[in-house]
């Protein structure tokens, strides 16, 4: 079933993955949206390994990107108890709310 | 033509993608999230990462978006958050990150290009038991830190989760 | 007796601990006793030693205690060493010293502030004479810098005795911290000294004393008498004697008048051996002692209170020693200081009960008319200034005549004599004004006489020393440092040497008396400048005040903060600088943070690219 | 074996007494005093007992960290006695002047205290490059603790200063210690902190000068020598009463120790090459730390000035390279650590009583305390150079080895017995002579606890004043054997 793909085009698809949702990360003031963008980052860093997993025939890719998940699994977890969190404390979404750690 | 098979799920994705970071309705664009996430999936199936593709339907797609919804739920986001989100998503507000991000973009598409040799993956399916035998030999140590990691985190949700609802039950 | 020679120094030493420990807790009567006793059973001691020691014969008795230190090659011992000088010097110090004490028992009863004062002002008295025995015995440069210092330290505590006055606690810093520039001149000349000849050991020191160039000893030879210079209020370093008056008038007599003061003449006898190497450093002595003789003087006659009078006078008088020693009078000098140590005292005690009787009251002028109401005191004044003054046949004349003819035939010509003869008919001016002034003419001051035997023993004591001191022949110290040079009294400096102080008290007795008008020549404008700035000790604190101490305070005053710490206070404040800086790019937005870690990669990833 | 037992007991004391403030608040202080006595016991007895024929009270080696050759090596000679037996008495000093001075936290604050005398232990008897820096480290932070924690006002300022001054100039020290162990090692193949066999290296000129500046920044900035003293008077001014005895009487000492002991053996030709720069740096801090100390108002402040002028003596004896200079050097650590000692804790004693320390605030306080009047005449004597006390036989050997050297600088030096008398007497004055302050209704005189340790100061600084011989036999042993005089 699978085919045989230049890992460049792979690369490509992450990089533009990546810079979707860093662009994303940089325009969104929600939370939500901040965190979903931080998402779509990771899925795509797990593209490249799994890109390079597949350049070799290795199950290695496949790993990093299932460590990748775990990460992200407990990412989500703690991050979503935040937004909990700061939408009582600050009663908005707004990430800029959240500046207490300005110097 | 084997290409298409690729770059179909491709587009889909980062079209999806994109449109994940604009939408105004946090739903809607959990939707489009998921559409992403799929095509992804379909993208490491065709790349012969069939385990990978299931995972990331199954955990991804699935449980994490489940979790973002339950949130979005939990917090009631209804018209006013979006009336409040085209209030904060000027126009004007994409010019610097996206000029940001296209240089990035250059930058990254160079240095892709500019790679030596034809590099092309194998084509051959790298199934789960392959996987398994990796997974629970050599890297036995990143599966238990893995596991620590997912502790931790489930200590800390539970933390941070039950002070909001005991703090919201008081008044 | 001489193997209990460590008890003369020893039992006032004894003395002041017994006083220190027990914290004045004592009755004020056993206070007196171990004061005053420590220093009798002393002076009983050192005149036994001295008996002992003079019919041994021997030149030198040298009695051992131990090693203070031995570092390397530079090993000073604690040694007593008597010799005639040493001998002199320690017998006046413990006689006269306890006669002194005696009085005190009675001066001080109840004129202190404190319920301890009493034991306190004993103990410093008792530390001061084990410091100036030390001083005089001490066979060791070292151990003579030990009670040169103690000296000074128990003279700061006395002068600075009524502490609650501020002006005394200033007028006692002002003799340590005077006395100590000499001190400081002392130390280097001891410095010197040892890195010429390795060894502080006074005997020895001058036994290789020919090792010297003339220079190096005529270095040694001004230190030394730098130090001699503070500490016996000398021009340049007088200025503090007149000030340290402050203290209670036993300490007046006994430090500065009889003993401490004189430590400075000590010390040029007892290195006799350098000064004959170095003319130049003996020649300055000799200056230096006509200088203050001259200067202080004059001071003397327009001074109105009675104890600076007698502290300008003593000044002069040690300013004879001094030009005695410079002009190789020794025995002569050591001579005037044992006699001006009877007189001086003498005129110290009495006018102490006189000050007593008036109730503090120091100014002669109002006083007046006192011999009828205070004879004793009077009577003590008078034989006291005869001897000042040096009327013929008492003590006073012999030493001063025998110090004035070696003058007149130093090498340099007559000019010594001419200034010694001169200051000794101002002598005899200035002591005819304070007692016309004081006890002639009207009662001012209504005097209430309450000295008992203790106080007018001791008075009787010295005025007849005063008298007699001087008829015995003074050939203890012809081994030591040569016979006095007696010319027979029909030499016509002779003469004039004995006539002008005469002639002195005569005029000073019509002008004072008011049976002679002076008063157009007093208050012109001129006479009335002079008689300003000689009132003012031609005007030497005035200068000093403005080169030295008002730069002092003016540093400090502007240094308060210290200016090296502003070095690092600017470095701090540029950290901080940068610190604020660098936090206005921490705001706190997490999109700013990733923009800028977006602006990162890009950088990172030119860079890897470029390369 | 007994030298680290000594180390490990001080800090095991520390432990106890900070858990023993459970028993009761008298408890962590007698833990102290205990502990210090039994170090004063232990020391005289070591010094009755004799050195054995090398020279040594006590000595042990043990490997630490082999690998780099650093070893645990302890030694104790006649130096090393001395001065470990002057920590340990200030040590009593310091828990009776602080007794009832500390409100909270008794238990942590004597922890401080025992830990900070281990860590001087330790630098007086280390004899592995590395162990004494480490020892060196060890005292710094728990003295930090006693400023910042028990300090006046300006406490977090003041061991601020202290800490960043100290930390600075020991990386120095480490980067000079480091460098000398790799020249060490690129001579002879072999890497070792061992002082011993460093002592023997031999190191190009050109870098021995920047390694023994090294050294040297180190110990002049604990001394503290002009122009790196400005951490001091705000440290003493700031800290508790023993903290300020601790840093006059011991912390100031170990830079002279490491002088001694480290930067001029070590170095023996930079160091000389450099002598007269030291010197001069010991002249100019006489001047000037005499003149700042007469500027000063704070009584405390004025007694922190006043020790920069004493450490003074130290620099110019030591670099005078002759045995006079070095014995000044070292009864000048002896009796300063006596002097000072008693002057600090009659500061704290004044403002525990009067809760100043300000000279306007105080005069005539003699009328009320004529115990704490004579004490502090005492030692304001004994500073100001009195022959008879210990100080003066220190800064005249002192000056007497820098004049057979250089005379000049000698010379100049000297003039800094004037500036002391200034100072000293004018402190006299200020606080307890003079009219009597209204303001002042009453102060408690010094009770048997104060007066009985101020008595032994006192005795102390006459016995060093009138026989230091044995002052003087104990360093001499160490001075002979460091080979640094000609």
């Amino acid at each position: 079933m699978a085919i045989e793909v230049p890992v460049e085009h792979v690369l490509l698809v992450a990089a533009g993955l990546f810079l979707l949702g860093l662009l994303g990360v940089l325009v969104r003031r929600n939370i939500i949206f901040l965190l979903m963008s931080l998402e779509v980052m990771m899925n795509s860093a797990g593209l490249a390994f799994i890109a390079a997993g597949a350049k070799w025939g290795a199950p290695d890719g496949q790993i990093m990107f299932m460590l990748i998940l775990a990460l992200a699994a407990a990412e989500v977890a703690v991050a979503l108890g935040l937004v909990l969190q700061i939408s009582r404390r600050f009663d908005t979404l707004d990430v800029d709310a959240a500046s207490e750690l300005n110097g | 033509m084997d290409l298409a098979l690729f770059w179909i799920p491709a587009a889909v994705a980062l079209a999806s993608t994109l449109l994940v970071i604009t939408r105004k309705n946090a739903a809607h664009a959990l939707i489009y999230l998921v559409v992403s996430l799929l095509s992804v999936a379909v993208i490491f199936f065709v790349l012969g990462a069939p385990f990978a593709a299931a995972l990331e339907v199954v955990i991804y797609a699935g449980a994490i978006v489940v979790l973002f919804l339950f949130v979005v739920m939990m917090l009631n986001l209804g018209n006013t958050s979006v009336m409040r989100e085209s209030r904060w998503l000027r126009p004007g507000m994409w010019v610097g990150p996206a000029i940001l991000v296209s240089i990035l973009l250059i930058t990254m598409v160079y240095v892709i290009v500019g790679l030596p040799n034809a590099n092309v993956t194998t084509g051959e399916m790298v199934g789960p038991k392959a996987v398994g035998n990796e997974l629970f030999r050599p890297y036995l140590l990143a599966v238990e830190l893995a596991g620590f990691l997912l502790l931790a985190a489930l200590i800390g949700a539970y933390h941070l989760g039950r002070r909001y609802l005991e703090q919201r039950r008081e008044p | 007796m001489l193997e209990y020679l460590w008890l003369v120094p020893a039992l006032p030493l004894a003395g002041f601990f017994a006083l220190f420990v027990t914290e004045g807790k004592l009755p004020d009567k056993i206070v007196a006793v171990i004061g005053a006793g420590s220093v009798g059973l002393a002076a009983l001691v050192a005149l036994g030693a001295g008996m002992e020691f003079v019919q041994s014969g021997e030149a030198s008795y040298a009695q051992s205690l131990w090693t203070w230190m031995a570092v390397g090659n530079f090993t000073p011992s604690i040694t007593l060493y008597l010799d005639p000088l040493s001998l002199v010097m320690s017998g006046v110090i413990t006689g006269v010293g306890f006669l002194i004490h005696l009085f005190a028992t009675g001066y001080m009863w109840k004129d202190h502030q404190e319920p301890e004062g009493y034991s306190r002002f004993f103990a410093y008295m008792n530390l001061f004479v084990f410091a100036m025995l030390m001083l005089v015995l001490g066979d060791n440069l070292l151990v003579l810098f030990l009670g040169w210092e103690g000296v000074g330290l128990c003279s700061y505590l006395l002068i600075g005795f009524y502490h609650r006055d501020p002006e005394n606690g200033y007028a006692a810093r002002k003799a340590f911290v005077v006395t100590r520039v000499g001190d400081t001149l002392m130390a280097i000349g001891l410095f010197l000294l040892f890195r010429e000849l390795g060894s502080l050991d006074i005997q020895t020191a001058l036994g290789d004393a020919g090792q010297l160039d003339a220079g190096m000893a005529t270095a040694i030879g001004l230190l030394l008498l730098g130090g001699a210079v503070g500490k016996s209020a000398q021009v340049p370093l007088q200025t503090w004697l007149p000030d340290a008056m402050a203290g209670p008038t036993p300490v007046s007599a006994l430090i500065h008048a009889a003993t401490m003061v004189t430590a400075g003449v000590y010390l040029i006898a007892r290195m006799k051996g350098i000064y004959d190497l170095a003319p130049v450093a003996q020649l300055a002595v000799a200056i230096v002692g006509l200088v203050t003789l001259l200067i202080s003087s004059f001071t003397a006659l327009t001074q109105t209170d009675i104890k600076r009078i007698l502290a300008y006078s003593t000044m002069s008088q040690i300013g004879y020693m001094f030009m005695a020693l410079g002009v190789g009078a020794w025995s002569a000098g050591i001579f005037h200081l044992m006699t001006h140590a009877f007189f001086k005292a003498l005129l110290f005690l009495a006018s102490g009960s006189v000050i007593l009787a008036l109730h503090h009251e120091q100014d002669i002028f109002k006083m007046g008319g006192l011999w009828r109401k205070l004879p004793v005191p009077f009577a003590s004044m008078l034989i006291g200034s005869i001897a000042l003054v040096a009327v013929p046949l008492t003590s006073g004349f012999y030493s001063k005549d025998a110090i004035l003819l070696t003058a007149w035939e130093h090498g340099t010509g007559p000019w010594f004599w001419a200034g010694g003869v001169l200051a000794a008919f101002m002598t005899a001016l200035y002591t005819t004004r304070m007692m016309v002034v004081a006890f002639l003419g009207e009662t001012k001051t209504e005097p209430h006489d309450a000295s008992r035997i203790n106080m007018w023993g001791p008075l009787v004591v010295l005025a007849v020393l005063s008298i007699g001191g001087g008829w015995m022949t003074f050939s203890v110290l012809d081994d030591l440092l040569g016979a006095i040079d007696h010319i027979p009294h029909i030499h016509p400096a002779a003469l004039v040497t004995v006539v002008l102080p005469l002639l002195g008290i005569v005029l000073g007795y019509f002008v004072f008396s008011g049976r002679m008008n002076v008063n157009s020549l007093v208050e012109s404008s001129f006479g009335d400048a002079l008689r300003r700035f000689w009132q003012s000790g031609w005007a030497f604190d005035w200068v000093y005040y403005r080169v030295f101490v008002k730069p002092f305070l003016w540093v400090a005053r502007v240094n308060k903060g210290d200016v090296v710490d502003l070095a690092f206070r600017i470095t701090a404040a540029v950290t901080r600088g940068f610190h604020h800086v660098g936090a206005l790019t921490q705001t706190g937005r997490l999109r700013w943070y990733a923009a800028n870690m977006a602006i990162g990669l890009i950088v990172v990833l030119l860079i890897v690219a470029s390369v | 074996m007994i030298l680290f037992v000594v180390i490990l007991a001080l800090l095991a004391a520390g432990v106890v007494a900070w858990a023993s403030e459970r028993l009761s608040k008298d408890a962590p202080r007698l833990v102290s005093i205990m502990a210090f006595g039994a170090g004063l016991v232990w020391s005289a007895a070591l010094w009755l007992d004799g050195a054995d024929a090398n020279g040594l009270y006590a000595a042990m080696d043990w490997p630490w960290i082999a690998r780099f050759g650093i070893h645990l090596a302890l030694e104790m000679d006649g130096l090393s006695l001395l001065m470990v037996a002057l920590t340990m008495f200030l040590g009593i000093v310091a828990v009776v002047s602080s007794w009832d001075e500390i409100e909270a936290a008794h238990g942590f604050f004597q922890f401080n205290i025992l830990w900070v005398m281990a860590g001087v232990v330790g630098v007086f008897t280390a004899m592995d490059l590395l162990l004494f820096f480490f020892f060196w480290e060890v005292m710094l932070i728990p003295m930090y603790l006693l400023i910042a924690i028990w300090g006046h006002e300006e406490k977090a300022y003041a061991s601020m200063k202290f800490f960043l001054f100290t930390q600075i100039s020991g990386l120095l020290m480490l980067f000079a210690i480091l460098a000398l162990v790799y020249v060490h090692h690129g001579a002879t193949g072999e890497i070792t902190f061992s002082y011993k066999a460093l002592l023997d290296a031999e190191i190009d000129p050109r870098i021995a000068i920047w390694l023994m500046l090294g050294f040297f920044v180190a110990f002049a900035t604990k001394l503290p020598s002009v122009p790196v003293h400005t951490w001091l008077p705000d440290a003493h001014t700031q800290a508790p009463t023993a903290g300020s005895v601790i840093l006059a009487g011991i912390l100031l000492k170990t830079g002279a120790y490491g002088i001694i002991r480290f930067a001029v053996p070590l170095f023996p030709e930079a160091s000389a090459d450099f002598a007269i720069w030291a010197m001069l740096l010991g002249t100019v801090s006489i001047l000037y730390g005499g003149a700042m100390a007469f500027s000063q108002s704070d009584f405390k402040r004025l007694v922190a000035y006043s020790s920069i002028a004493h450490m003074g003596f130290i620099l110019l004896g030591v670099y005078a390279f002759n045995e006079l200079g070095m014995q000044g050097a070292i009864v000048t650590m002896v009796a300063h650590g006596f002097s000072t000692a008693a002057l600090f804790m009659m500061a704290g004693a004044i403002q525990q009583r009067l809760h100043t320390r300000e000279m306007g605030q105080m005069g005539g306080l003699w009328k009320h305390a004529p115990r704490m009047g004579t004490m502090t005449l005492f030692f304001v004597i004994a500073s100001v150079g009195m022959p008879g006390l210990g100080n003066f036989v220190g800064e005249f050997l002192a000056l007497l080895g820098a004049f057979q050297e250089n005379w000049v600088m000698a010379v100049v030096a000297t003039a800094g017995i004037v500036v002391a008398a200034v100072y000293g007497l004018y402190l006299m004055q200020r606080s307890f002579q003079g009219t009597p302050n209204p303001d002042v209704a009453s102060m408690r005189d010094f009770g048997l606890r104060e007066m009985s340790v101020m008595a032994a100061m006192m005795a102390g600084l006459v016995w060093v004043g009138v026989y230091p011989q044995h002052v003087l036999e104990l360093s001499n042993a160490t001075i002979q054997t460091l080979g640094i005089l000609p």
